[in-house]
C-alpha cells in the first residue's frame, strides 16, 4: 500500500535566521514500506523527522530526492490535481484536537467535509457523517451533530477527527501524535478505535508516536526514527523486545522510567 | 532603560524649560531700532527678478518687484501717468517713436549710476527672452512691437514701435521694470537664480532671502524720490490666508499683502490695534466661454445665461457686500475706459424668451435642449483653491437652473485647469466655460479691450481666450489702438456696447479693496488704484499719508472664547496631573486576588 | 551569510528601480505640464505652440519621454538631481533648504512620539483594565482622532492668538537675531507644529506599545520572573524589552508616513519642510523636485529598514544568535 | 455594525478571544459614537430636509432657534450641512475601508497561498505602496477619473490597501499550517475549499479589525484631502464644511465656534468611535490581547482575608493545605477549580499532585504562590506555610516570601525564560535577591547552572540556544536559587521527550536531596511521577480522590479513577 524509497527532504530555516547555517535535514535517506490493512508505528523523539515523513505520505510535503509510493501512484512528481485526487483516498488525523477541528463549523460540517471533497449528496453526507460518529463512539450521532467543537472534551474531538478522517472510507490513514494530548484515560480508547476500524475497514494506518507503550498497544510493525534517519525497524514485538539499535534501547529504559547511567546530557 | 515612573517628573521639567524658554520677550520694539515693517506675502518670488517672480502666480507679484526695480513711469490707472525714471516721454505725430528724457542722478542699489544704455539695454533683453520674462515682455513684444531702442544721450533714450503706440507711457510704460545693464549684459540665463542679482533703482534693496520663508528689504537711502519712511520690510511668506490675518490679528505681522477676506473687513474695522483702509482693485471675477463649442458659440444662449446670473446677488451672498456687481461691458467701472453705461442686465425672463426663441426647449427634466437634443449642460471649470469662484458658480448655478441650464461645476487644480483649456494645435478645446480673476492689467490698460477680445491675429489673443471674435468689435478695437488713450473713449464705449450684447465673458463682480495693517508699526500707508495698500508709493515721503500721527495702543484683538478653550484645556490638563497623582500612590503591582 | 545579504539588496535594488520609475512616471501621468502652472492665467491661453515649445525646451521637458528619462537615470547616477522649474535651484539645493527642517519637525515628533507613546503605551499596559488605562487609552485614542489639521488651528488659536505664547507660522525667527536667542526662537516656532505632528504620530505607537507589552506580559517568563521573587520594575524590565522590538517597527513606518502626512500641518504653520515642498511641486508639476524628493524618501524607507535591521539584533538575541540549526 | 454583530453573522464567536471589559466598554461608546452618526446620515433627509447646499439664510449667521449651528459664507444652514455631510464622510469611510481591504486580503490570500515568488513579488509591491506619497497618486488619479466619490474611495483605498495585505498576509500563512488546514488538505481539499471554507473564516476576524482600522485612516484621508482642497468642493462633507471654514477665516471670527468645532468634533467622533470598535475588535480578533485583565477593577478589591491565627500548622510539616477552594470567574456563576482540598508537604519529600487536566491540580499549585491566573481567586481555606497563612499575607510579604522561601517550576518551562537575556543573568537575578554583590550572585549562578548540568561554556547562552531539556534545567537552578524551604514544579516535564523527561526528574529527586527542599509536583503522568514522590495526593474534577505514600497507591489504588492514571496501556500489555 505505502511504499517509501529512499526518501530525503531538507528543510531551509525560515525567518530571520542566518542563512550560512545550512539547511536542516528532516528526512534523510529514508525506505520503509507497509502492506495494506497494516498499522505500522513510527517512533522517536520530537525533530526525528517523524511528522516530515507523515506529510510525505499525503503529498504534503514533496521529497527532494527518493520516490513515495501510496496505492500505486508516485506522490513525489505527481502534480497538485493528481496529488488531491489520491489524498482523497486518505486522511489525516493530527495531535491536537483543540486544533484540528476547524472551531467555527458543527461537528456535522466537520465530518462530512470529505464527503463533500468527493462530491456525495446533501442527504447522504449528513447519514454517513452520523453512522460515522456512531462507529468512532459518538453514540447516539444526534446527540453530537449539532455541536460545536469547544462544546466537546477533548477525546471526544479527537473521536470527531477520526470520525472525519474515516467518513470518506480512505484506504490509508496518516495519524500524527494521535493521542499524545490526551489524558491517559482517554489514550486507549483512541487506541482501540484505531485497531477497530482496521479491522473493520481494512485501512491501512500510519501511527506516528514518540509514545512506545501506545505504539506496542496498537502496531503491527515499527520504524525508530533518529535526526531523520531510520534506525531500526520491524515487528513490533520483536524491536521492542529485543531491541538492536542504542537508541532504541534507550527510548525503551526512558519509558520505563530507568536511564542507562552513561546517558549523556540531555 | 525607559522607566515609565518618570513620565510625569520629566514631562513636568519639560514644560518648564519650554516655559522659561518661551515666554514672550516683553518691550520688543527698542527706540534705538531701526524702523521695521512686517508684511506678510502670500507666495515665494524666488530672487525677485522679473525673469524669476513666480511668474504671476501670486496677487502680490508686481507690488514687490516694484520695490526694488522702477519703471519709466508710475500708473494709478489713469490717463496721465506719473513720471517716474523718465522725466517725461514725446511721441511722434503717429506714435511710432517716442522720445524718453530720463531723471538725472539716479543710481543703482550697488551704486552704479542708471543711464539711457539701462533703457535701451532692458528693452533688448525682455524682447530677447520673450517667454521667460512672464508678464512683463509680452508687452515688448507683443502689444506693441518694438522696432528699435536708440540712446540719444546719456539722459535720453528713443524707443521705436512697428505699430502705434499711443499709449506707451502706461503700457509698457509704468509696467516694464527697468533691469541694470552692467548686471544683465552678463547673464545669458535670465532665469538664473542668484541671491546677488536683483539689483534695482527701487526704495528698497533686498537683503535676505529665504527660499519660502520670508523676504528681508532694505530702505535705499538714496532713493531718488526721498529716503523711504520705513527702514526695513520684512516679508515672511504666509501661504495660508487665515494664518496670515491670524498672524496680523496675534500682532505678530504689520500688514498683509492681500485683500482683506469680506467677511474679516468690519471685524478687523472694529478691532482695537488694527485699522482697515480702502482703496480700488481693479480686479474682476468672471465666467468666461468657449465660444467655438455648440451651443455656447450661440450668443444667444450666452447672454441669456448672462441674462440670468444675477450679479448684485452674487456680491451680497459671496462678497457680502463688499464689491459691486458686474460691468457687462467688461471694464472695471472705476477705470478711466469705462463705458457710459456700466452695470450688468439681469433679466431672467428675456433670458427665458432669447432662448425660447433660438429653439432651446426645456426636456422634461426642466433642462433645455438644443436642436440635436443636447441639454445646455455647461460644465464650468473653476480651482479648487479659490473659495469665492466656488460658491460664486455654486450661486451661478442656481440662478441659471431657473432659466432651463444646467450648470455642472468641476474643481480642479490651477494646472490641471489650465491643462485643461488647451486644446492640441488645430483643435478647438473642449471645455465649455471657467471661472477665473483677473488684475489690473486687463482693467487699466487701454490696450486691454484690445488684447482681450480681437480676432487671433498680430496682437490679439481673444480666440484663445474665449474663442470669440465679432468683425465690428476687431474695426472699432484696431482703430482705437492707433489713438492715444485720451481720445478712444467712444471707441470704447462702443466696444463695450459689442461686449455687452455678445458676452463672451460675464463677469461675476469686482471686489472692494479693503487692507487692513497694524497702525502702531507703520501708518503712512496710502491706497494705490489697482495696486492696494502695499506699493512703493505707501513708504514714499512725498506721498505717504503723514497726518494725524494719533498713537494707538497696540493691544491684540481678543475674543473671550479662546480664553474659555484654554480654561477648559487647563481645567483638563489639571485634571489628568491631579489623577496621575492620586494614582501613582497606589501600588499597582500587587492584589489580593491571590 | 552573504547570499542572503546579496538577496536583500538585490530586493531592494529592485525597489529602488521600481521608485526611480514611478517617481519618474507618476507626476507625469497628472495632467498638465510645468509651463500650465508658471504662465500667468491670463496669459496662458495666448502662448503660440512654438512659445510653449521654447519654454518646455528651457526645461527638457519638450524631449521625448524616453529620452527624458534616460536623461534622468543618468543625472541620477552622476548625482545630478537636474534644476526645480519653480525655483530654478539645483534640486539638490531645493531640497537641502528644507530638509534641515523637516529632520527636526518630522524626526523631533517620531521621537517625541515614540517616547511618550512607548511610556503611555508601557504605563496601560501595566494597569491594563484599570482605570488609568482605560482613560489613558480612550485619551490617546481622542487625540489620534482629531484630524491634525483641527488639531493645529485649535491650538494656533489657543497658543498663539488668545495666549500669545507661540508664533503664528514659520520657521525661522521674524528678525535677524544670532546664538542663543535664535536657537530660541526656533524652538519656540517649533513647538506648535511639533506637538501637533507629535500627537498625530502617538496613537499608533502607544497602541502597539500597549498590545506589545500585554502581550508581553501574559509569557510564561514573567509569570517565573514574578515567582522567582522579582517586584515591579524589574517585572516590567523583562517584559519591556521583548516588547519595544513591534515598537521600533512601527516607529520607523511612521517616519515614512509622517513626512508625506506633514504636509497638511506644514501647510497650517507655514512651516518650510518637504511635506509642503511635495504638495506644492505636484500643484506646480515641478517634476525635478518630486523626483527627488521621493528619491529621497525612498532611500529613508530603505534606510528605516535597515535601521531596523540593525536595531532589532540588539534588541532580540534570537535574531542576534539564532540557534544552531539542528539544536 | 459592531464587532459583534460581524462575530454573530460569520459564527466566528468561539474562533477569538474575548475582549476586555474595558474593551466593551469603548466598543460600546463606539458603536454608539458611530450609531448616532450613522442615524444621522440615514435620516439626514428627514432631520435636514432639502438641499443642504441651497443657501437657507444670511451668511455668518450665530447659532438661533432656526439655524441650530448658525450658517456658513453664504447663508448654508451649518447643521443642515452637518447632518449631510455624516453620509459623505461615512460613505466614504467605509466604502474605501471596503475596498482597501478586499484588496489588501486578497493580495495577502495571493502572497500566502502561493509563497515563493509570487510572494516575494506581491510583498515587494506592498513596501512599495506603503512608501508611495500618497498625494501624488492623488492628484493623479483624480485628474483622470474626476473629483468623484467613486474617484476619491479609489484613491483612499489605493493609499490603504498595503497596510492590511501586510498584516493579513501573516495571518493566511499562520493559518495555513492550522492543523484543520492541514487535515483538510490532507484529505484532498480543493484550493477554493480551503481559502473559502477554512482561510477565509479565520482571517476574518483579523479582515474586520483591518477594515475598521481601515476606516478611521479613509474618513481621516477624506477630510485631509478635502481640507488641501484636493477634494471635490461641491460635496458637502465634514472635511469640506472645513475647507470652506478655513478659506472663509472661519478661525478669525467667532464663527469657529459653530462653524469649525462641529464638524470637527464630529469628524472626530466618527474616527474614534471606528477606532474604539477597532480597538475591540483587535482584542477580539487576537487572543493574546483580550480576555479578562490581570486585576480586577479597583472597585472590587476585597478586604485582607483574615489571617487563620485559630489554625495552628501541623507539627512536622513545610506545608498545610487545610479545606483550600479556589473560584474562577464572576462570583454568580463561578466555577470551583479546587473544591476542598487539604493536604501536608513534610519538610524535604516530594509530594506528587496528580490528575487529569482540569482536576483542579495547577490551580492548586498556583494558589500557593498567590500567582493565579486572571479571575481566580482563593475563596475560603488557609495554606500554612512556616507557621504563616499564604492566603493572608500582606503583598509585600508575599513577594518577599517567593524565591526565597516558596519557589515556582512553572508549566511549559520551555518559555519560562525571557529571550533577551542570557541564562546566566537570568539565574544571577534570581540569586542576587538575597543581599549578595552582584559578583557574588553570578558566583552563585555560575554554582547553581553547574549543579543543574549546564557547563560554563553554555552558561552565556541565550534561551533560544538551548535545548528544552536544558531550558528546563535553568528553571530549576533559578527555583533552588535561594534555596527555598518548598519548590512547586508545575508539570515540569510536559512536553519534553521520554528521555528527557527521566532525567529531569532525576535532577528533582538531586535537588530535594542536596538542598532539602520540598517539592509539589504537579502532573498528569502517575506513573512518571510514583517514581520519584514520596507521597502521591490524586485530584479528580477539584477533589482529592487519593492520597497517600507512592508506593501504596501505585501498588493498591483505591479509587477507580487512579487506576485509570496508572498506565492503561501497559496493564494490559505488561511493558514496563
Amino acid at each position: 500500500m505505502i511504499d517509501v524509497r529512499d526518501a530525503n527532504k531538507r528543510f531551509v530555516a525560515p525567518g530571520l535566521r542566518r542563512r550560512d547555517e545550512g539547511p536542516v535535514v528532516a528526512v534523510d535517506h529514508v525506505s520503509f514500506s507497509v502492506g495494506a490493512g497494516e498499522i505500522l508505528a513510527v517512533v522517536g523523539e520530537s525533530g526525528a523527522g517523524k511528522s516530515t515523513v507523515g506529510r510525505m505520505l499525503l503529498g504534503l510535503e514533496r521529497p527532494d530526492s527518493g520516490e513515495v509510493w501510496v496505492d500505486g501512484h508516485e506522490l513525489g512528481d505527481a502534480s497538485e490535481r493528481a496529488l488531491r485526487r489520491i489524498r482523497r483516498r486518505m486522511s489525516l488525523v493530527l495531535q491536537d484536537p483543540y486544533q484540528s477541528l476547524h472551531p467555527g463549523w458543527r461537528v456535522r460540517t466537520a465530518v462530512a467535509e470529505p464527503l463533500a471533497i468527493a462530491g456525495v449528496s446533501q442527504l447522504e453526507r449528513s447519514e454517513r457523517a452520523a453512522s460515522a460518529l456512531e462507529e468512532v463512539g459518538l453514540a447516539p450521532a444526534a446527540d453530537f451533530v449539532d455541536r460545536f467543537p469547544h462544546e466537546l472534551s477533548g477525546g471526544q474531538r479527537q473521536r470527531v477527527a477520526f470520525a472525519r478522517a474515516l467518513a470518506g472510507r480512505p484506504r490509508v490513514v496518516v495519524a500524527d501524535e494521535p493521542t499524545s494530548m490526551l489524558d491517559a484515560s482517554l489514550r486507549r480508547g483512541i487506541l482501540d478505535l484505531i485497531t477497530a476500524m482496521r479491522e473493520r475497514l481494512e485501512t491501512t494506518f500510519v501511527v506516528i508516536t514518540h509514545d512506545l507503550a501506545a505504539a506496542r498497544y496498537v502496531a503491527d510493525r515499527v520504524v525508530v526514527m533518529l535526526n531523520g534517519q531510520i534506525v531500526e525497524s520491524g515487528e513490533i514485538g520483536q524491536v521492542l523486545d529485543h531491541p538492536a539499535n542504542e537508541y532504541t534501547k534507550m527510548l525503551l529504559a526512558a519509558s520505563e522510567g530507568r536511564l542507562p547511567e552513561e546517558a549523556s546530557c540531555g | 532603560m525607559l522607566r515609565s515612573r518618570l513620565v510625569p517628573r520629566s514631562v513636568l521639567a519639560g514644560l518648564a524649560l519650554a516655559a522659561a524658554l518661551f515666554m514672550p520677550a516683553a518691550g520688543a520694539q527698542e527706540p534705538e531700532q531701526p524702523r521695521t515693517v512686517r508684511i506678510a506675502i502670500s507666495g515665494y518670488e524666488n530672487n525677485i527678478t522679473p525673469f524669476n517672480v513666480s511668474f504671476g502666480a501670486f496677487p502680490v507679484t508686481h507690488d514687490l518687484m516694484h520695490l526694488v526695480y522702477d519703471s519709466l513711469f508710475w500708473s494709478q490707472a489713469k490717463l496721465e501717468p506719473e513720471p517716474w525714471l523718465a522725466e517725461r516721454a514725446t511721441p511722434n505725430e503717429d506714435f511710432t517713436e517716442w522720445t524718453v528724457e530720463l531723471r538725472p542722478g539716479v543710481r543703482w542699489h550697488d551704486g552704479e549710476p542708471f543711464t539711457a544704455e539701462d533703457v535701451a539695454f532692458s528693452f533688448d533683453y525682455y524682447e530677447r527672452f520673450p517667454e521667460l520674462s512672464g508678464r512683463y515682455a509680452h508687452h515688448v513684444f507683443d502689444v506693441p512691437p518694438l522696432e528699435d531702442a536708440e540712446v540719444i544721450d546719456p539722459q535720453t533714450v528713443r524707443l521705436t514701435f512697428r505699430q502705434p503706440a499711443p499709449q506707451f507711457p502706461i503700457m509698457p510704460g509704468a509696467d516694464l521694470p527697468i533691469i541694470p545693464e552692467h548686471i544683465w549684459s552678463e547673464i545669458e540665463d535670465p532665469g538664473t537664480v542668484d541671491e546677488e542679482l536683483p539689483i534695482g533703482t527701487g526704495p528698497f534693496k533686498v537683503t535676505e532671502i529665504e527660499p519660502d520663508q520670508r523676504y528681508v528689504m532694505e530702505a535705499n537711502p538714496q532713493y531718488f524720490k526721498g529716503r523711504p519712511l520705513v527702514d526695513r520690510i520684512e516679508m515672511p511668506i504666509v501661504e495660508d490666508p487665515s494664518s496670515a490675518f491670524q498672524a496680523l490679528r496675534a500682532g505678530e505681522i504689520d500688514q498683509v499683502a492681500r485683500n482683506l477676506p469680506p467677511e474679516l473687513v468690519n471685524q478687523f474695522a472694529d478691532a482695537s490695534g488694527l485699522e482697515v483702509l480702502e482703496g480700488t482693485r481693479f480686479e474682476s471675477t468672471q465666467l468666461y466661454f468657449n465660444a467655438r463649442r455648440a451651443p455656447w458659440s450661440d450668443p444667444a444662449v450666452r447672454k441669456a445665461i448672462s441674462l440670468a446670473i444675477d450679479s448684485q446677488q452674487l456680491v451680497d451672498q459671496v462678497l457680502l457686500g463688499q464689491g459691486r456687481e458686474g460691468n457687462d461691458g467688461f471694464i472695471h467701472p472705476d477705470s478711466p475706459w469705462a463705458g457710459e453705461n456700466n452695470g450688468h442686465e439681469s433679466d431672467p425672463q428675456r433670458a427665458e424668451r432669447m432662448l425660447e426663441e433660438a429653439g432651446y426647449n426645456a426636456g422634461s427634466d426642466g433642462i433645455r435642449r438644443d436642436e440635436r437634443g443636447r441639454p445646455l449642460s455647461l460644465e464650468v471649470l473653476i480651482s479648487s483653491f479659490d473659495p469665492l469662484g466656488l460658491r460664486a458658480v455654486e450661486q451661478v448655478a442656481r440662478q441659471v437652473r431657473r432659466i432651463g441650464v444646467e450648470v455642472v461645476p468641476v474643481a480642479l487644480d490651477p494646472a490641471t485647469l489650465r491643462d485643461r483649456r488647451q486644446a492640441p494645435e488645430g483643435e478647438a478645446p473642449t471645455y465649455d466655460a471657467y471661472l477665473s480673476t483677473l488684475e489690473t492689467h486687463a482693467h487699466a490698460d487701454p490696450d486691454s479691450l484690445y488684447y482681450f477680445f480681437h480676432s487671433p491675429g498680430e496682437k490679439g489673443f481673444g480666440a484663445a481666450i474665449t474663442g470669440w471674435s465679432n468683425a465690428r468689435f476687431d474695426e472699432l478695437s484696431e482703430r482705437a489702438t492707433a489713438q492715444p488713450p485720451q481720445q478712444r473713449q467712444a471707441l470704447f464705449d462702443q466696444m463695450q456696447s459689442i461686449l455687452a450684447e455678445e458676452a463672451p465673458v460675464v463677469v461675476l463682480w469686482y471686489p472692494d479693496g479693503n487692507y487692513a495693517y497694524r497702525p502702531a508699526a507703520y501708518e503712512g500707508w496710502i491706497s494705490d488704484p489697482g495696486h492696494g495698500i502695499f506699493t512703493k508709493r505707501s513708504f514714499l515721503p512725498a506721498y505717504a499719508d503723514t497726518g494725524a500721527a494719533s498713537t494707538v495702543e497696540d493691544v491684540g484683538e481678543s475674543s473671550v472664547w479662546p480664553w474659555v478653550v484654554v480654561g477648559l484645556v487647563a481645567l483638563v490638563v489639571l485634571g489628568g496631573i491631579v489623577a496621575v497623582r492620586r494614582r501613582r500612590t497606589e501600588d499597582p503591582e500587587e492584589d489580593w486576588g491571590g | 551569510m552573504l547570499r542572503h545579504a546579496g538577496r536583500t539588496i538585490a530586493q531592494y535594488g529592485l525597489v529602488v528601480a521600481a521608485i526611480v520609475v514611478l517617481n519618474f512616471a507618476l507626476p507625469r501621468l497628472a495632467p498638465g505640464d510645468a509651463v500650465d502652472y508658471l504662465i500667468p492665467p491670463e496669459q496662458a491661453g495666448t502662448l503660440t505652440v512654438e512659445q510653449r515649445d521654447r519654454i518646455l525646451s528651457q526645461y527638457g521637458l519638450d524631449e521625448p519621454v524616453p529620452v527624458q528619462f534616460e536623461r534622468y537615470v543618468s543625472g541620477l547616477v552622476t548625482g545630478d538631481l537636474q534644476s526645480s522649474i519653480r525655483y530654478g535651484q539645483p534640486v539638490v539645493d531645493v531640497i537641502g533648504e528644507r530638509i534641515g527642517w523637516t529632520v527636526l519637525l518630522v524626526g523631533g515628533a517620531v521621537m517625541l512620539a515614540m517616547l511618550i507613546g512607548t511610556l503611555l503605551g508601557f504605563r496601560s499596559a501595566w494597569r491594563r483594565g484599570r482605570r488609568s488605562d482605560v482613560g489613558t487609552l480612550s485619551g490617546v485614542m481622542l487625540v489620534d482622532s482629531m484630524p491634525p489639521f483641527f488639531v493645529g488651528m485649535l491650538l494656533i488659536l489657543v497658543f498663539s492668538v488668545a495666549l500669545g505664547w507661540f508664533p503664528v507660522f514659520g520657521a525661522l525667527p521674524g528678525t535677524e537675531i544670532a546664538g542663543l536667542s535664535a536657537i530660541g526662537e526656533i524652538l519656540q516656532r517649533l513647538v506648535l507644529p511639533l506637538v501637533t505632528l507629535t500627537l498625530a504620530a502617538i496613537g499608533p505607537i502607544y497602541l502597539v506599545a500597549r498590545s506589545a507589552l500585554v502581550s508581553e506580559l501574559r509569557e510564561d517568563y514573567v509569570l517565573m520572573a514574578r515567582a522567582k521573587g522579582l517586584v515591579g520594575r524589574a517585572v516590567r524590565r523583562h517584559a519591556q524589552r521583548n516588547a519595544l522590538m513591534p515598537v521600533v517597527t512601527i516607529g520607523l513606518l511612521e517616519v515614512g508616513a509622517l513626512v508625506g502626512g506633514a504636509a497638511v500641518v506644514e501647510t497650517v504653520f507655514s512651516y518650510p519642510g518637504l511635506g509642503r515642498l511635495i504638495y506644492e511641486s505636484v500643484l506646480a508639476r515641478d517634476y525635478p523636485v518630486l523626483q527627488g524628493v521621493f528619491l529621497l524618501l525612498a532611500i529613508g524607507v530603505i534606510l528605516a529598514n535597515l535601521i531596523g535591521d540593525l536595531l532589532y539584533p540588539l534588541l532580540d538575541p534570537r535574531v542576534r544568535r539564532p540557534p544552531a540549526a539542528a539544536a | 455594525m459592531s464587532a459583534g454583530g460581524i462575530a454573530v453573522q460569520l459564527g466566528l464567536g468561539r474562533l477569538r478571544g474575548q475582549v476586555s471589559p474595558a474593551g466593551r466598554r469603548l466598543a460600546a461608546v463606539g458603536a454608539g459614537l458611530l450609531g448616532v452618526l450613522f442615524l444621522l446620515a440615514l435620516l439626514a433627509p428627514l432631520i435636514a430636509p432639502g438641499d443642504p447646499s441651497a443657501p437657507a439664510g444670511i451668511a455668518y449667521q450665530a447659532p438661533s432657534a432656526e439655524y441650530l449651528l448658525g450658517t456658513d459664507d453664504v447663508g448654508h444652514d451649518l447643521f443642515a450641512m452637518l447632518v449631510h455631510g455624516a453620509r459623505v464622510s461615512l460613505t466614504i469611510g467605509v466604502l474605501s475601508a471596503l475596498v482597501a481591504t478586499v484588496i489588501g486580503l486578497g493580495v495577502a490570500l495571493a502572497a500566502g497561498w502561493f509563497r515563493g515568488r509570487v510572494e516575494s513579488v506581491l510583498m515587494r509591491i506592498v513596501d512599495l505602496a506603503l512608501s508611495l506619497p500618497f498625494l501624488v497618486l492623488v492628484i493623479v488619479l483624480a485628474a483622470f477619473f474626476g473629483r468623484g466619490l467613486v474617484t476619491t474611495v479609489l484613491v483612499i483605498a489605493a493609499v490603504l490597501w498595503a497596510r492590511p495585505a501586510r498584516v493579513l498576509r501573516s495571518q493566511v500563512i499562520k493559518v495555513r499550517e492550522f492543523q484543520h488546514v492541514v487535515a483538510a488538505r490532507g484529505i484532498g481539499a480543493s484550493p477554493l475549499r480551503l481559502i473559502f471554507r477554512h482561510i477565509l473564516p479565520r482571517v476574518a476576524p483579523l479582515g474586520v479589525a483591518q477594515f475598521v482600522r481601515s476606516a478611521t485612516i479613509a474618513v481621516l484621508i477624506e477630510s485631509s484631502l478635502a481640507f488641501l482642497g484636493l477634494g471635490d468642493p461641491s460635496r458637502v462633507s465634514w472635511g469640506n464644511i472645513l475647507f470652506f471654514a478655513n478659506q472663509r477665516s472661519a478661525f478669525i471670527t467667532d464663527a469657529w465656534l459653530w462653524w469649525v468645532l462641529p464638524p470637527g468634533l464630529a469628524l472626530t467622533a466618527a474616527i474614534l468611535g471606528f477606532a474604539f470598535v477597532g480597538y475591540a475588535v483587535e482584542e477580539w480578533s487576537d487572543p493574546r490581547l483580550g480576555a479578562t485583565p490581570r486585576r480586577r477593577a479597583r472597585t472590587g478589591r476585597p478586604a485582607r482575608p483574615e489571617a487563620a491565627d485559630d489554625i495552628e500548622q501541623a507539627p512536622g510539616t513545610v506545608l498545610d493545605v487545610r479545606d483550600l477552594v479556589v473560584e474562577y470567574g464572576p462570583p454568580a456563576t463561578a466555577i470551583r477549580a479546587v473544591d476542598g482540598v487539604s493536604f501536608t508537604v513534610a519538610p524535604g519529600s516530594i509530594v506528587g499532585l496528580v490528575g487529569e487536566s482540569g482536576s483542579g491540580k495547577s490551580t492548586t499549585a498556583m494558589a500557593l504562590l498567590r500567582l493565579l491566573p486572571p479571575g481566580a481567586r482563593v475563596v475560603q481555606g488557609a495554606m500554612l506555610f512556616d507557621g504563616r497563612d499564604l492566603r493572608a499575607l500582606p503583598p509585600s510579604a508575599m513577594t518577599a516570601l517567593r524565591g526565597r522561601g516558596v519557589s515556582l517550576i512553572p508549566q511549559s518551562a520551555m518559555n519560562a525564560l525571557n529571550p533577551a537575556y542570557t541564562v546566566r543573568r537570568q539565574v544571577a537575578e534570581a540569586a542576587a535577591l538575597l543581599p549578595r554583590t552582584a559578583a557574588a550572585a553570578d558566583a552563585r549562578a555560575r554554582e547553581l547552572l553547574e549543579f543543574v548540568g549546564i557547563p560554563s561554556a553554555r552558561q552565556d547562552a541565550y534561551p533560544h540556544e538551548l535545548s528544552g531539556g536544558m531550558r528546563q534545567r535553568v528553571v530549576i537552578a533559578m527555583a533552588i536559587a535561594n534555596e527555598p524551604h518548598l519548590i512547586v514544579a508545575d508539570e515540569p516535564v510536559t512536553g519534553l521527550d521520554v528521555v528527557t523527561q527521566v532525567r529531569i526528574l532525576r535532577l528533582l529527586a538531586e535537588v530535594q536531596e542536596r538542598w532539602g527542599a520540598a517539592i509539589v509536583l504537579v502532573s498528569h503522568d502517575l506513573p512518571l511521577v510514583s517514581r520519584v514522590a514520596n507521597e502521591l495526593v490524586v485530584m479528580h474534577e477539584g477533589r482529592i480522590v487519593e492520597a497517600g505514600p507512592a508506593a501504596a497507591v501505585t501498588e493498591r489504588p483505591e479509587h477507580a479513577h487512579t487506576r485509570a492514571l496508572l498506565a492503561p496501556l501497559a496493564v494490559q500489555e505488561g511493558l514496563a
